[in-house]
Formats: C-alpha cells, structure tokens, sequence
C-alpha cells in the first residue's frame, strides 16, 4: 500500500480520484459500538463535513462502510449484504481493535475476528473505541489513498470473490442472499 | 392549540441568532485539542524498569499481551529478560495492566492516532515502538491504589524487652488468616525462583496457600526441599530480594521493601504437619524399590539430610555419619534457639528416619571410620562437612579466657552447656553469626556491644536481626576496628582496644573502605569477646592419597561440577564447603544436585 | 423489616416453602417447581407484587441442575421477593409463565435459546438472538466459547513468539516443576 | 368488513430510523401498524459467557460495553452487587464521585436523546448543537476517567482515581453553560409546534398497565408513575441529595420529552449539590490482587437507575475468583421488546422511530 501510483494517472483518473476524494458519502449503519462516536464526529464540534464526509440512508447512495467494531455473525450477513449493494467506488474503514482481531470479543462465540477475511477493508483506526479525531485521521488516510489510487479494494473483492466467499460461508451457515450484479 | 400557533412557528427561528457566534468546531488535523493528562491512549513501556514479571500479560482479559524476548534485553537476576507487547487488534485500553503493574513501568500515553490500511501492523511493543514516549506519559498508577499489595502482612513478634528473658521464639507466625492475605499479595511471576539456589517452586506453593491448600503447598515444598520447617525460620531468602514487589513497595517499607514474605509463608505450611507422623501422612511419600546400591554421606547437615532423603526415596540404601550426638548440622549446633528450635529439626530427622535414612551419630570420619573404608564400602560417597573451624581474630591475648568465637559459644549454649559472659560482653563482626551471638549474650543477662568495621547499613546480616537486636537493647558501634584484647589482671579479659574509623569511596568502584583515624584508640571494657568474623573447613579426615583427585581451591572450597560431583566421580560433596553463599538453601539445593548426579552415576538417569 | 416479614409469612403459610430475609427489601424463597407459578400468581393478585423485575438462570451444572430464579417486586411495599427453584438439566422443562406476565416470553425465549430449557406452550420466534446456531445452547457450563471462536473463526498470525515467563524462567534455571504442582502455577 | 392487505416492512437492521443494530418486523395495512415484532441478536457478543471465563476484576472493563450510549450505570450496579456480596465498604469520597459521574453520563446521554428524538421527527438542527455540546461533558469525562465513551471507572471498592485537580470547578462551568443551553434547545424543539403535534397522543402507554408490563424509567414516569431506584432504594449518595423525580400525565411521546428534559436539569442540580456536599478522604477501598480474589458464595441483585430507566444486576459467586453468573437487566430489555410490541400496533409508520427514540431502545443492552 505504500507505492506511490500518483505520478502514473493519467488526468481523468486524477480527476476522478480527487472527485471522489472529496465526497464520502457514509453508509448510515451502526454495526457495533464504535457507532457512538459518529454523531459527535459529524455534529458541530468535529465537523466532518469539512472532508465532504456526510451520512447516506441506503447502500446504493453510499462510499464508505465504516465497520464500527466488532460484528456479531448474524450481522456480518447483513454487512456483506449491505457491502455488495453499494456501488463502486466503495471503500470500507475498519473501526478499533474488534475489527483487526477480536479485540475484547476475541473469545466470543458470536463475533467474528479478523475482518478483512470477509470484506476487504481499506484503512484501520487504532482503538477502543476511536475518537473523533482518530475517525477523522482515518478519513485522511483513506483520502489520500484515493489520490494515490490505491484505494482499489472493491475490485480486489470481485476478483477473489471466490475466496471471500467461501470464509463467508464459513460463518454464515444458512446462505440464502440474492446475488448482486454490480 | 391551533395549527396557527404562532409563538411555536416563530419561536425556533431564534436559533438565527447563533449566526453570528464563532462555531466551537475543532479544526482537527489542522489545529488539535490536547488530549487529559490521564487519558489512556497508546501503551508506554520503560525497558529498564520492566522485569518482564508478566503480570500485565496474566490481567488482560483480551489475551492482548504476549511477552515476547526483544532485541538489547538479556535476562538476569529478578529480570526474566522478557518484554510486553501489546495486540492493538485485542486491546481495550482498559489499563488494568498499568494498574497491576508492579515497577510502574507500563503506562499509557497521550498519544492514539494509529492509522493503517495493514491489519499485521497492529503489534505494538510499548517502549520499542515509541522510545520518546516517555514525554507523554498520561495514565499511570501510584503505589497507593495499584492493584499490586505493597504492604506486608506484618509477621506477630514477642516484645524486645520479652524476649530477652527466655530463649523462646521470636516469631509468633501467621495464622491461617494473615497466611491467606498474605499469600494473595503473589503475582505469581515467578522471579523469585531463579535466584533461589534450590530453585524452590515458590509461586506454585503460595498460590496453593492463598487458595487453601495447605497440604498440597507442603507437597509442593517438599519436592525439592526436605527442610521447608529451617528455611522457612532461618533462611537467608535471596527470593525475597528479587520480588516484583519490592521495586515499588520500598516506598512504603525501606526493610522489607514490600517483598511477599515467602519464607513466613512456607514456615506457615509446615506448620500444617506438627509431628514426623503427620509430615508422613500428608505427603505419603513412594519410596521406590531398594536398587542395591549404597551411599555414604559424611555430615547430618542440611546438604547431607538432603542428599540422604531423596536417596533414600529413590531406593538407595544410605548410612550418614554425624560426628555429633544430633543431626542438622550448624542449623543445631550454630542457630540460636529462639530463631529456631531444636524440636523442629528433630521432627525433620525423625521424619528422615522413618523412610529408611540410617544415621551413626558420634561417629566422625577420619577417626571412627576412614575415608578410604568408606570409599570402598560404598558406591557413592557425599562429602557434607560444613565449616565448623571460626577463622582467628588473628589479635593479642586471643586465646585468654573470655575470648571465644561465635561458633563455639552458639554450639556450647545450643547443647544446654553453661558458658559465663559476665555483665559486658563485645562482639566483633556484622553478620548473623555476630548477631546471633550479640542476642544470646543479651539473653544471658549481659550488656552487649557489636564492634563492626562498617557503617550499619553495610552489614551483611539480615536487617530484621539487626532490629531485633537493637530492640533487645544490643549497641551496634559502628566503624570502629578492633586492634587488640586487653588481659586483666587474673589473666581473663579486660575491655577491648579498638579504633574509629572513617569510610573512604574505593577508587575501583566497590562499596566504601573503612580507613582507622590515627590516634582514636579508644577502650570498651568488657568480660567477654566474641569474634564472628568468619568461619572454614577442617580437611584433616581426608587421606592424602585423595588429594590430587578432590581439588580444594585455597585450603576451603572443594571443586565440584553441576551435579556436585568432585575430581573423582564416586565423591560428590555439597554445602558450605562447596558454594560461597554458605547458607542452609545452597546447602539443600547442593543435596539435591548431588542425589542427581548419583543417580546418573549410579543409576544411568537423573 | 415489618413488610418483608409480612409477605414470608404470607407466601409461608400459604405455600409451606422455605424462605429467609437476605437484607432490607430482599426476600429470598426456594420452592419446587411445581408452586412457582401459584407463588407467583398469589403475589401478583393478592400482595401487589405486580412487577417483574427479573428472571435468571444460573448452570448448576456439578449438581446437574438449572436454578431458576424470579424476581418480583411491589411499587406500594418497594420490597423484592427473589423466588428460587430448581429443575434438571438433562430435558429441562420449566413451566411457561407469560400468561402471568407478558414480558415473561422475552425471558423464556432466550433462556429456550441459550440454555435450551423448554417451555410447553411458549409462543413467539424459536430463536432469539441468535441465527442458524447448531451448537449446543451456548450458555450452558460445559460449552466452550474459546475453543469454539478458536476453531471457527480466522486467528490473526503473528503472535506465535510469544514465551510464557514461568516456563521461560524455569528453562534459565534448570527448575522441573512437578505435575502437581502445575494447576497453582499462573494461568 | 373487508380486511385490508397486510404488508410486512423491515425497519432496520440498516435504517436510519432504527436506535441501533436492530430490526423491527412491522405488519401493515396502508400506513398503519398492526403487529411489531422486534428482532435482537445484531449485537449479541455473549458478554455473559465470556464473563465465565474472566475474574471478578476482569469483568468490570466488559461490563461498561453493554450500554454504548449510557456505560456507567453498568459499572456501578455490578460494582455494587459485588460490594454487597463482599460487604465491602465503600468510601464516602467515592460515592459522592460515582453520584456525579451517573449523573455526568445521564446528562450527556440525553443529549444524544436530544438529537435522536428531534431527528426522527426531522428537527436536525438540535443535534448539531446537542450532540455538539455533549462533547464538553465528554472532556469532563476525559479528564476524569482518562477515556471519553467508556470510561472503565467505578469499580468494586470506589472509583479508579481521584478527582484531578481543577475538576470541580470546570464541571461547574461546563453545568452552567449546558444549563443555559438547554434553554436553547427547548426553544428550537419544545416550543415547535411541529414536534408538539408530533408527539402529543402519540404511542401511548397506559397508566393502568405500565408497571404490570415492566415499564421502567422515562416512559414509566411519563405516565405519572413516581418511581425510580433513586428513591425506592437509595444507593451512592441520592439519600444526602435534594432533587425531584419529575412525572407527566399522558403517557404519550410527549409526556416522555417533558420528563426527560425535566431530568436533564435534575441531574445539573444533582452535580451542582453534590461537588458541593463532597466530603475529603479516600476515593477507594483496595480489592487484593486482582488474580486471587475471591469472592464469598452468595447472590446479589442490585438495581440502578439509568437514563432508560432501571438497570438490574444479577450477580452469582460459587466463591471461586471468577463470578459464577451475572446477568443483566436493562431497561430496554422489556421498554424495546414487550412494550415496544403493545403500543406500536395503531401507530403511524412514519412515527415508529419517533416512538423508538422515546422508548429508549437500546439494542446492544437488550442481547448483550
């Protein structure tokens, strides 16, 4: 991720990125705790409209999924489900330590692990929970890996669809979801 | 209320009024809010307080800490060489792992903001990570609410001016009660066990104290120490030094710097067995088949009564030769009684006897029997001689009467003989033995001076001794050197010459030299001196036809190896005479080295 | 303690149960449980204890049994009753008591679904919680969560360095811990 | 009578109607409920199970988790029903603290009610300012705790830490300034008349049957019912305290707002009395190590009240360092569930949320 594929863009995909850049349009799904901090990310004191980041009510509308913590499995279907309805591009930031590995819920029969095995992810943010100035540098991080271009994850999860699958199958005993044509 | 309710249409557009107010939006990245000075952000670790105890790895409930051995960081005495690092992945900054943390090492910082498209990338090894984040040092936990217990459970004692009228115990012991809290206060880490010479398994017996086990803590005890009832009155407890505890609990107690009192624990478990029987019946101890193969031992001290029980448990037929009428060695003949009784070292013997120890008492070697007999008798011999010789005073008029070392006065008193101190009595010395020698005297009704070279501070007893003494109303005279004894008219002791003396820094480095100030001779009139200077061995039982195999290095340390054995391999030897610390446990755990070894040598296994 | 006296007497008399006063406002009762239901409905109709506060299950699982646990309380008297029964573990079955009180069902269901105690004729969804789950009820004793997680979700690597500092200390110093001894040495 | 066709909808688990990861089956005819059924276990994480497995200090930093927007009352009811199984005394210092910290995190909680309950009904703009000025609370919390949402702070034997210094007075500004700005808020959504006809005669529970359903907290007292932990079983420091416990007649959403906003000032008044009436001394009565203590067999189940109402802790100890079983009771497990089932049928669609975020649903307290 550390390559720099600025200098090979060519000016419409250097246009699109910074387009794209400056419009985050975040899914409205709080999946776990870490959804608490997002109002006060959003709301006046933290103002994180400033990026151009704002709520979006339905999957189709959105760019960015924030995984806000741990996901119990009944809801992993429902994240995947979501993820796959929204259009590309999409991005996903993954919340505190529950989403990098099991944090608190490590031994928990409910929670999944280690997320990136599900749905590929595109920036992390330390902690438990994060702040809204952790949420807000993890904005940044994931902007500048728009300019950069290497934001790409959703091909990459159409291009292993096989391999996400079949962890998410794993978990997801009784798969019955309609297949998303993107 | 009607739909055209006025008031109520018009009355949210106050809010135009806020227009305009400056917003109180922080402007993060570009202008930051400072973080509380206790926030609980990243972890912080300082390497060189850390001793890798791994008590924070044991708190957290996220299995977030492993420790892991890092670069720069070797272990070494109460440092087990490891390090913390933290999962990101796992942790929920609930600092419950600064809170335990017994050196204060581990704190959290002011600083959070980790932001990373790699999920690998979220093992954090505090300290190693952030070496400035020492500056930033937020959440931290102070001695007074750690979760770590500094404070000791104070051990019961007789009054000072109590004590001096018998030679009955000092130490009351816990009871169960104190015992229970007392053994709660063990993080269980373990350091401890690498400086005990006998490498006792100390957090497993503490931890089966705190849980009510008392008679699994004496199995546990028993494994590798068949003394438990001695060490845990008079041992010298290097354990004790190293505790986790004591780097912090030193602000609460200079003496025992906080230290989990181990050796009181253990005294608190033998006491669950009161007679030889009740030893026998809670350990029940399998005695393995007899193997045919005999051992001598020469010396009932610790090393050798170690050596001789857990022979005699593995099926050897072995025969201890004590040149005196009782067995325990200096632990009966050199320790006062009201530090520990004769009755408990009976009790051990009595025990040892009973699962097929043979001990001949009055029998020395050399005279009743010879080493060469011996050597061909048996198929291993162990050599547990001890130091029984005191080193002398090397004075004037050392030898009048009234002058007597420390050694010879315990043992004369120990046997119930009578000696006479007189009313004032100079001791010359700062270890136990010049302690011990102090106390009695006191006991006997005497006034009592200790004459030592160096400051207080510098003597090598314990300081709970040096405190019991003074409370005992014994004088310590600190940095005076005696010169000479001075002879009274009736040829018996007079007083004692000696001079002050000022501490000089040592230019190499070690600990402060005393230097004699010309022309401050002074005199302390007494009846009795007693030198407790030193002690060595007597090797005038060993042939000389052996002396080119068992090297003795200096005319006092017999080289061994590992398992204790000697230049020739059917001698092995242990205790005292062998190691330098010249305590009961280094002496147990040479016992124990050694049945090892006989067991290789005899045997095939350890 | 006139009021909690009042009601233990009154649930005594009437029912013949064992029953204590834990501390102020706290009554405690042990009854079969065949009378749970009766108790409860007397305390509802004729004490005012109208309020359900709680209803718990705790694992007994060495005594193979589940202990069933009511907690009702009065808004006139504000005094708590704790009702306690005991059932077997092995085809628990409880009697269903949501006819008494509606909120009831919410408890059952998921005492149904994480203990797996059945209540005849318990309406409302099988599972509560939980979805598609094909283990044993998970909040039984002998399930076991960690291994479970272990086994079934991804463990991120990299953590395998990891020494534990007994063992470590044991290996400078040569000691053998005796296999006794291990249950007290540190988790 | 012709039966009009039944529709199901599905509010939630993404919806942002929904007060958390949940889902809400709705049966309607046209615009008209007829049968709700809640479905939980988004957030199911097994805390009850994993406590199992941890000691009885372990518990207390998972505990704070059950309640995203209201953490404190779970501490302090399982620091409680451990103090009581233990007979631990607790210093006054620290009941004093643990007073102000329920009523700190109260506050704040409402705030965010603030926001939610003038969201749903399409007043944006009291959030922005509410969940704006929520921050500042937060900051006390910060300074406080060392953590912002989950503070990890009231713990068995007293609290964590002492007071920092300079605390004292900031809460007291930052109680005037909130004090004042409550103010405000009222005049953008109280006095709307929008939110008014909103609310009036909307999901109404009735007087006659709340206490019977389990009703606890605001929509309890919003029916005119005076009761609350606070009084019925005084526990930290509200028995030394001067505060009313504010009731409503309706029933109804807006009899809900008016109590809560009465609240609101209460727990000013509360953390105003209180800072005052604090008496110097210790902060905590130390637990031993943390890995060896025990607990005495024994069972205990303490109530505390929380914003949604009242939070009930049923602790069991076989003696052994880790607890035998706590289960949690929160106030939305029967306000969000049962009672959430009964007054939706005849309500408008477009009101479910509205009623939801005056119900005090809270998911991850419901499946824990």
């Amino acid at each position: 991720m550390t390559s720099n594929n600025k200098d090979k863009q060519t000016i419409v995909e250097y246009i699109q990125n910074w387009s794209r850049k400056h419009s985050l349009f975040v899914m409205a799904y709080g999946t776990g705790c870490g959804a608490i901090e997002i109002p006060a990310t959003m709301t006046s004191r933290y103002d994180a409209e400033r990026f151009g980041i704002r709520g979006a009510a339905t999957p189709r509308q959105a760019d960015v999924l924030l995984i806000t913590g741990y996901l119990a499995t009944k809801t992993l279907k429902r994240v995947i489900r979501v993820y796959e309805q929204m259009q590309d591009p999409k991005y996903v930031i993954g919340f505190g330590s529950c989403t990098i590995n099991g944090g608190m819920y490590y031994d928990s029969y409910n929670t999944i692990n280690a997320l990136d095995r599900y749905i590929p992810v595109d920036v992390y943010i330390n902690g438990c929970m994060p702040r809204p100035e952790a949420v807000i540098s993890g904005f940044v991080q994931l902007q500048k890996q728009i300019a950069e271009g290497t934001a790409n994850n959703a091909a990459k999860y159409k291009e292993n669809l096989e391999w996400y699958r079949a962890n998410q199958k794993k978990i997801i005993k009784n798969w019955r979801m309609p297949d998303y044509n993107w | 209320m009607s739909f055209f309710d006025l008031k109520g249409m018009l009355q949210p557009l106050g809010a135009v009024k806020q227009l305009g107010k400056k917003p109180h939006t922080i402007n993060y990245p570009f202008e930051t809010k400072k973080t509380a000075d206790r926030y609980r952000g990243l972890h912080y670790n300082d390497l060189q307080v850390c001793i890798g105890c791994g008590n924070c790895s044991t708190i957290c409930q996220n299995d977030a800490i492993d420790m892991i051995n890092i670069e720069g960081v070797e272990h070494s005495r109460g440092d087990s060489g490891l390090r913390p690092r933290v999962d990101n992945g796992r942790c929920c900054w609930c600092a419950l792992c600064v809170e335990v943390c017994p050196t204060g090492s581990l704190n959290l910082t002011k600083d959070y903001i980790y932001v990373t498209p790699d999920a690998n990338a979220f093992l954090w090894t505090p300290g190693v990570d952030n070496p400035e984040g020492k500056n930033d040092i937020s959440f931290t936990s102070e001695t007074e609410f750690s979760l770590s217990m500094y404070n000791r459970v104070p051990m019961r004692e007789l009054e000072g001016s109590e004590r001096v009228k018998s030679f009955a115990e000092v130490v009351l012991g816990y009871n169960e009660e104190e015992a229970r809290a007392e053994a709660q206060r063990c993080i269980s880490c373990g350091l401890c066990t690498n400086v005990c010479p006998d490498t006792m398994h100390i957090p497993e017996y503490i931890n089966a104290i705190a849980s009510g086990n008392d008679e699994d803590a004496l199995r546990i005890i028993y494994d590798n120490n068949p003394f438990p009832e001695m060490c845990g009155k008079v041992c010298t407890r290097q354990c004790e030094t190293v505790c986790a505890l004591t780097h912090r609990g030193v602000e609460n107690d200079p003496n025992d710097k906080g230290a989990v009192s181990i050796r009181w624990l253990k005294r608190y478990a033998t006491e669950t067995a009161p007679t030889a029987a009740k030893i026998k019946e809670i350990l029940n101890p399998v005695i393995a088949e007899p193997n045919g193969k005999k051992v001598g031992i020469i010396g009932a001290g610790p090393s050798g009564l170690t050596a001789g029980y857990y022979l005699a448990l593995r099926g050897f037929d072995v025969t201890i030769f004590e040149a005196k009428a009782k067995a325990g060695g200096m632990t009966v003949y050199g320790i006062p009684k009201y530090r520990f009784p004769m009755e408990s070292v009976d009790k051990q013997v009595e025990y040892m006897e009973s699962i097929g120890v043979k001990i001949n008492y009055n029998t020395t070697v050399g005279k009743d029997i010879t080493f060469e007999e011996m050597h061909t008798a048996f198929d291993a011999i162990f050599v547990g001689i001890g130091f029984q010789k005191a080193w002398t005073l090397g004075m004037e008029n050392e030898e009048i009467q009234g002058s007597i070392p420390a050694v010879d006065f315990l043992d004369i008193i120990n046997r119930g003989d009578k000696y006479d101190v007189g009313k004032k009595v100079a001791v010359f010395g700062g270890g136990n033995v010049a302690i011990d020698g102090a106390r009695v005297s006191a006991r006997l009704g005497a006034e009592v001076v200790i004459l030592y070279r160096r400051r207080v501070e510098d003597m090598p007893a314990d300081w709970e001794e040096i405190i019991g003494a003074q409370e005992e109303g014994v004088r310590i005279d600190p940095q005076t050197i005696p010169t000479k004894i001075i002879k009274g008219a009736d040829g018996k002791v007079a007083g004692v010459e000696f001079l002050r003396a000022e501490m000089v820094a040592d230019d190499k480095g070690g600990r402060p030299r005393p230097v004699a100030i010309e022309g401050s001779e002074e005199i302390f009139e007494c009846d009795t001196v007693i030198g407790a200077i030193g002690q060595e061995a007597d090797y005038s039982w060993l042939p000389e036809s052996f002396k080119d195999k068992i090297e003795i290095k200096r005319g006092m340390m017999i080289v061994v190896n590992e398992f204790n054995q000697t230049g020739d391999p059917k001698v092995f030897a242990g205790g005292d005479a062998v190691n330098k610390t010249a305590d009961a446990i280094s002496a147990i755990a040479d016992g124990y080295a050694a049945v090892k070894g006989i067991s290789k040598l005899l045997l095939g296994h350890e | 303690m006139e009021k909690e006296n009042k009601i233990l007497e009154a649930i005594k008399v009437a029912f013949n149960v064992e029953g204590h006063i834990a501390r102020e406002k706290r009554v405690m009762i042990t009854a079969n449980k065949d009378i749970v239901s009766s108790i409860l409905l007397f305390c509802k109709n004729q004490q005012g204890y109208i309020h359900l506060n709680h209803m718990s299950v705790v694992d007994r699982i060495e005594d193979g049994k589940f202990e069933l646990n009511y907690i009702i309380w009065s808004p006139t008297e504000k005094v708590t009753i704790m009702l306690k029964t005991f059932i077997d573990r092995e085809n628990a079955e409880m009697e269903n008591i949501d006819s008494i009180w509606d909120q009831a069902n919410t408890y059952e269901r998921e005492m149904r679904e994480m203990y797996g105690i059945q209540f005849p004729g318990l309406i409302g969804r099988q599972d509560f919680a939980l979805e598609d789950w094909d283990e044993m009820p998970p909040m039984r004793r002998d399930f076991d969560t960690h291994a479970y997680a272990e086994k079934t979700f991804y463990q991120r690597p990299g953590r395998e360095d990891a020494k534990d500092v007994r063992e470590e200390l044991t290996k400078q110093s040569g000691e053998v811990i005796p296999d006794f001894a291990k249950k007290y040495s540190r988790e | 009578m012709v039966r009009e066709k039944e529709t199901t909808l599905y509010l939630g688990p993404q919806h942002p109607g929904i007060t958390g990861n949940m889902m809400i089956k709705l049966k309607v005819t046209g615009d008209t409920v007829v049968r709700a059924e809640t479905h939980v276990g988004y957030l199911h994480r097994a805390f009850e199970k994993l406590i199992e497995r941890r000691n009885w200090l372990q518990t207390f930093t998972i505990l704070c988790r059950f309640c995203v927007p209201e953490p404190d009352p779970m501490e302090l009811t399982y620091a409680r029903a451990v103090e009581e199984l233990e007979n631990r005394e607790v210093p006054e210092r620290a009941e004093y603290i643990r007073t102000i910290v329920m009523e700190l995190a109260r506050l704040q909680s409402f705030m965010l009610w603030y926001a939610g309950q003038s969201g749903s009904a399409g007043l944006y703009l009291t959030g922005q300012w509410s969940v704006g000025d929520r921050n500042y609370i937060l900051d006390l919390f910060e300074e406080l705790t060392g953590g912002r949402i989950y503070h990890m702070y009231i713990w068995p034997g007293g609290v964590r830490r002492d007071l920092p210094k300079g605390w004292k007075d900031k809460a007291l500004k930052t109680m005037d300034y909130i004090e004042k700005r409550l103010d405000e808020y009222n005049k953008i959504m109280f006095d709307n008349t929008i939110f008014q006809k909103r609310a009036q005669g909307v999901g109404i529970v009735p007087k006659d049957k709340a206490i019977e359903w389990g009703v606890v907290g605001a929509p309890l007292r919003g029916t005119g019912i005076k009761h609350d932990v606070r009084i019925d079983e005084p526990y930290c420091a509200y028995d030394k305290l001067d505060f009313i416990v504010p009731t409503q007649e309706g029933g109804d959403v807006w009899a809900r707002a008016l109590v809560r906003q009465e609240e609101a000032r209460q727990s000013i008044n509360i953390i105003r009395q209180a800072l005052e009436k604090m008496p110097e001394g210790e902060f905590y009565n130390k637990v031993p190590n943390p890995m060896k203590w025990t607990v005495p067999a024994g069972e205990a189940w303490t109530k505390t009240e929380s914003v949604r109402g009242e939070v009930g802790f049923y602790v069991v100890s076989d003696g052994s360092n880790k607890p035998r079983r706590v289960h949690v009771k929160g106030a939305a497990y029967t306000n969000g569930i049962t009672v959430l089932e009964k007054i939706l049928p005849g309500q408008n669609i477009a009101d479910v949320s509205f009623i939801l975020n005056s119900m005090g649903v809270c998911p991850p307290e419901m499946e824990r």
